[in-house]
């Protein structure tokens, strides 16, 4: 497919750094946790989770992020998806947590809601850098028990979504569901780990995208060889043993690049 | 069994360049997946992010891209390789480019440590200025850095061909009078789509390269005129998904097949392309793929 | 109303040489569902059989044919071309090849009492040894040719090149020094399949011309070189069934669209393609079909 | 498509100068009177009617007819299709007209048989050089009344089909079909224009094919225009007025040949 030309109906600023971006295209058939690529023309184009059916949300971090929150109302993008693998829906009566880092909120607000209206029990840990920055907590708090943690301590307590998880018991849970920073996933991951709760635990990766439909190779993860953009974006904690998770990516250019 | 250029592959699917092969875990993964052979990203003297997305889009009858020859340099890549030739369990072919001679010999050179079961090199890309294609479509050019690196190495030289030629079997003369063990033929055709709802080239760089089903009869032909004239091993790439693309193909004169945007189909496409080649074999009364090599020029 | 070298086409789309159009009638007759303006058959020297059948074979992406140039010769082919002069109530293109400029002149000569509003030089197809592409792929010939009929006729000469060549911008520059008045791009690509019972090439040439959907994106990119590197208008031709592929062909730089396989869909293919190119043009608030040639050139 | 590799699995001398070839593949969903492209690997592709739906009734006439020939139980051909536009079926009770000449006979009888088990009311005029030269008779048999004709007298009453069509009373059938020679189609043709039966009766061309799918323009008529291999073979006799019909076809290079 080249890119649905899509019309932005209705644009959200969500947080001061963030905005959601409703189109008058739906991608009706998608799993929650799938992507799509925005095509921003004459610049680039990137892959997003859909926030919902028919929506993105954006957080401003480069050109092309820069570029599309240029775009006003009544603009257009052109979108390619949805691509990849998304989340396990979770049973009836089934208990999950989701834990969501700043814009990795995007795809699990969907997530809770879905679960929500199947009745799952949901509990959510919300972290971001200030209480503004907090995506979604409206969407959140419709579907569970939501615990918030901000890096300033400006809402609730302050510190680390790993803060309230090491203070639950993991083992009530039968999913969890994790997107957001690299290194807080890889924190998320190591007390998982301890707990041995990583089968029960998805996350929802990044890597940098060049195809986004599993040809280029552009995504794959050391050692598994398995790709983001095809086989992911989101993984089984199980299959994140042993990888290049947490201790590195590649750039455009296939070169690693250290988390700090 | 299957014998190119020396190299023993276990069956006649190859894994192209460019496709799934920037990193060394990847490549191990496709050859556990099936693939007779795998051949790496093409790797050039320094690294290169490529062109901007899109990228490479999907077609309702094949494939557009113009990634732009990314890559992590062979310095950075060298690692990769080793892992692959360690872990991957066949042969492993080391894609390179380069954009004159001097690069090819020095990316060649660097990259012999990492032991590559046979070298191939790039002079084909269709959208990348001064690498490929522009080299490509220069006989000259195309012998000169084909004996530059035949020069410094000492395992077999394979040279892939880009259809975007007049005569393709003058650029693979050119080639084998360089010294080429093998050709491999085709890279992708130039070619290019727009986006009407803003008139926007759909790619990053504006125009690329098809691959896919659109261009296997191109390919066919390529492989088919190369076989009537040439005296080294063609294998053929271009539009194979099925085994009766492969079986068409091998029979235009190929010796192997490559697979490259047949991956989309998935990673089991290495395995059932070498079954269904098998058995189409084994039906028709043959033992060995090199007996079904070219057999349309017998045909009257 | 398009203006193609003064020609007045009705709508920009136009019936590719060698389609319906080896009668009078028949030109009629697709004139008579929609064309904007339609070209013969190519007309030679001498009368020609062609070559066997299978002559023309569908794919899933394309189709595949080696008619070989059969014609009646021009002597032959004068009534028609009058009859549909008379009736089609349309520009009527005369499409002529020759071996050299000598049979070019003749042919123009011989059907210039039939008044042709242009002629289309063949130079092009990619399957008629002597005839076509082998002279196509020579700048020094299709300026030769080119001119030849430019200096006996007085119509306007319109030159149609193949896309299989390394540069067909070079190619395009030739004919536009020997006088031509617009490009047709692009004739079929050169391909091949082979039936995998039998090992026989499936067509009766063995080898023969790819045109319909797989070619689309290879016509888009010459057209759009030829367009950022020409001053001649271009006309666009390959794959195109729907306003969708000639309003993208148009955008690539193309002054009107010729359909060739898209006939298959059925003949109301040119009314249904003009009808949304005027669609289109309307819902975006351009007036005519000139306002967005070539507008990929300025998307940046 | 590119030709269906076809098993020959049975093959039927039908008269001295025809042979039935069954394939192993049958076009199920084909219309009588449809015709497929018979590709005879080194020689030729030909045009032939379907004279079942997994077979074809070939008349040895030339280079490719005589090849087939030549090719045994087991051996293979290519076909392509089922093209082209087949005959109208006619309706239960309705009272149809057959007229066959030759070969002309092959896509007939399937007509005829498919006719009766309509409950049409079926008659047949089978046409040929001789005796011998009957073409599927005894399928006609089974259907209906058969008028039968040979040129030298050698069954039945000698002399052509319009012999007895001139006998009949052509006002009594609802739908006429003919297949056969083209001047004797002509023949036919002028009979029934004089009856002004020509809106009732379809008659199925012969012309030189070449893609046989309605591209090439090798097989047009004057001054109609219609392609035979796609607005046809079968045509309404009411398409056929003013047309080549009987007066000339065209070679493969479309130079004119005129009938004598
Ligand atoms: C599966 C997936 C889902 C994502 N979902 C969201 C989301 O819902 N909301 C959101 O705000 N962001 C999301 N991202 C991240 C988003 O793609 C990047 O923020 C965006 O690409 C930045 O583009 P830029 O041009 O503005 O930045 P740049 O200036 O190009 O670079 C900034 C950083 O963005 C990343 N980036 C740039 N291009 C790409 C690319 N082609 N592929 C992957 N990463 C890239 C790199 O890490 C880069 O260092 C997602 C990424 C992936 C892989
Ligand atoms: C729609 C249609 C249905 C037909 N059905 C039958 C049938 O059921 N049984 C049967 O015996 N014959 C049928 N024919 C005629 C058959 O196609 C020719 O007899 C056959 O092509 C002869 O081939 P050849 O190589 O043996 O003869 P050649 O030596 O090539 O020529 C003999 C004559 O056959 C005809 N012919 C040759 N090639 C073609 C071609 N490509 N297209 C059309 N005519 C050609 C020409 O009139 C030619 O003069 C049909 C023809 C058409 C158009
Ligand atoms: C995404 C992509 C990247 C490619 N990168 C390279 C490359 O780096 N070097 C190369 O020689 N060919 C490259 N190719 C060309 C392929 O190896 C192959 O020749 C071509 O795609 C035709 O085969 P296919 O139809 O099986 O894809 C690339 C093709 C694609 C689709
Ligand atoms: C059956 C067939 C016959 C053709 N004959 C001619 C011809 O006589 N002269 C010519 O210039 N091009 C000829 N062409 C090429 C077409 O005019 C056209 O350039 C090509 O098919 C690509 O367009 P399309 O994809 O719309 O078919 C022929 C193409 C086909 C399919
Ligand atoms: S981005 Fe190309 S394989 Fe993932
Ligand atoms: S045979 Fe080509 S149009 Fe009829």
């Amino acid at each position: 497919m080249i890119p649905i030309n899509s019309k932005i109906t209705k644009i959200v600023a969500e947080t001061p750094s963030t905005r959601t971006f409703f189109f008058d295209y739906s991608f009706e058939y998608a799993g929650i946790g799938q992507f799509v690529m925005v095509w921003i023309r004459g610049v680039d184009e990137i892959p997003m989770a859909l926030s919902y059916k028919n929506a993105i949300t954006v957080q401003k971090v480069g050109d092309a992020t820069s570029r599309l929150f240029e775009i006003e109302e009544g603009g257009f993008v052109g979108l390619r998806g949805p691509f990849g693998k998304g989340f396990t829906i979770p049973k009836k009566r089934e208990n999950i947590l989701l834990i969501a880092g700043g814009v990795g909120a995007a795809p699990l607000a969907s997530l809770a809601e879905k679960a929500f209206s199947e009745y799952s029990y949901v509990t959510i840990i919300l972290g971001a850098r200030n209480v503004d920055e907090l995506l979604f907590m409206n969407r959140f708090l419709q579907c569970g028990h939501v615990y918030i943690t901000t890096d300033d301590g400006s809402a609730h307590r302050c510190g680390f979504v790993t803060d309230v998880l090491e203070e639950l018991d993991v083992s009530v849970y039968d999913r969890i569901y994790i997107c957001g920073p690299e290194m807080m996933m890889k924190k998320v991951f190591d007390i998982l780990e301890k707990e041995q709760a990583l089968d029960r635990a998805e996350f929802s990766l990044h890597r940098y995208f060049k195809c986004g439909i599993g040809i280029c190779g552009a995504c794959c993860m050391d050692e598994t060889g398995l790709r983001v953009c095809k086989d992911g974006p989101v993984f089984n904690g199980k299959d994140l043993m042993d990888t290049e998770f947490g201790k590195y990516a590649r750039d455009a250019s296939g070169r690693k690049k250290w988390f700090l | 069994m299957v014998n190119v250029t020396g190299l023993r592959l276990k069956n006649p699917t190859i894994l192209a360049a460019g496709i799934m092969g920037t990193t060394g875990a990847s490549l191990i993964r496709v050859a556990q997946q099936g693939a007779g052979a795998v051949v790496t990203k093409s790797i050039g003297p320094e690294p290169k992010d490529g062109h901007n997305n899109p990228s490479m889009v999907k077609l309702d009858f094949g494939y557009l891209n113009a990634m732009g020859l990314p890559n992590p340099s062979y310095e950075d890549f060298l690692p990769e390789l080793k892992k692959a030739k360690q872990k991957s369990g066949v042969p492993v072919i080391a894609s390179i480019f380069g954009s004159n001679e001097d690069e090819f010999r020095k990316v060649a050179q660097g990259l012999m440590s990492g032991k590559p079961d046979a070298f191939e090199l790039n002079v084909s890309c269709p959208h990348a200025m001064g690498y490929g294609t522009s080299l490509g479509t220069d006989s000259k050019m195309v012998k000169a850095v084909t004996s530059a690196v035949c020069e410094v190495v000492n395992v077999p030289v394979w040279v892939k061909l880009t259809p975007n030629v007049t005569d393709i079997v003058a650029i693979g003369k050119a080639a084998e009078a360089g010294g080429a063990d093998a050709l491999v033929a085709i890279n992708t055709v130039r070619g290019m789509a727009i986006d009407i709802h803003s008139g926007y080239p759909v790619l990053g760089n504006r125009f690329g390269g098809l691959s896919g089903d659109a261009i296997r009869p191109i390919a066919i032909k390529c492989v088919y005129d190369l076989y009537a004239n040439m005296d080294i091993p063609i294998i053929g790439v271009g539009g194979i998904s099925t085994w009766q693309h492969a079986v068409e193909m091998i029979m235009a004169g190929a010796s192997a097949v490559q697979i490259g945007s047949g991956v989309y189909e998935g990673l089991n496409v290495f395995f059932n392309v070498s079954e269904g080649i098998n058995n189409f074999l084994k039906e028709h009364g043959y033992k060995k793929t090199e007996e079904i090599t070219g057999i349309a020029h017998e045909r009257f």
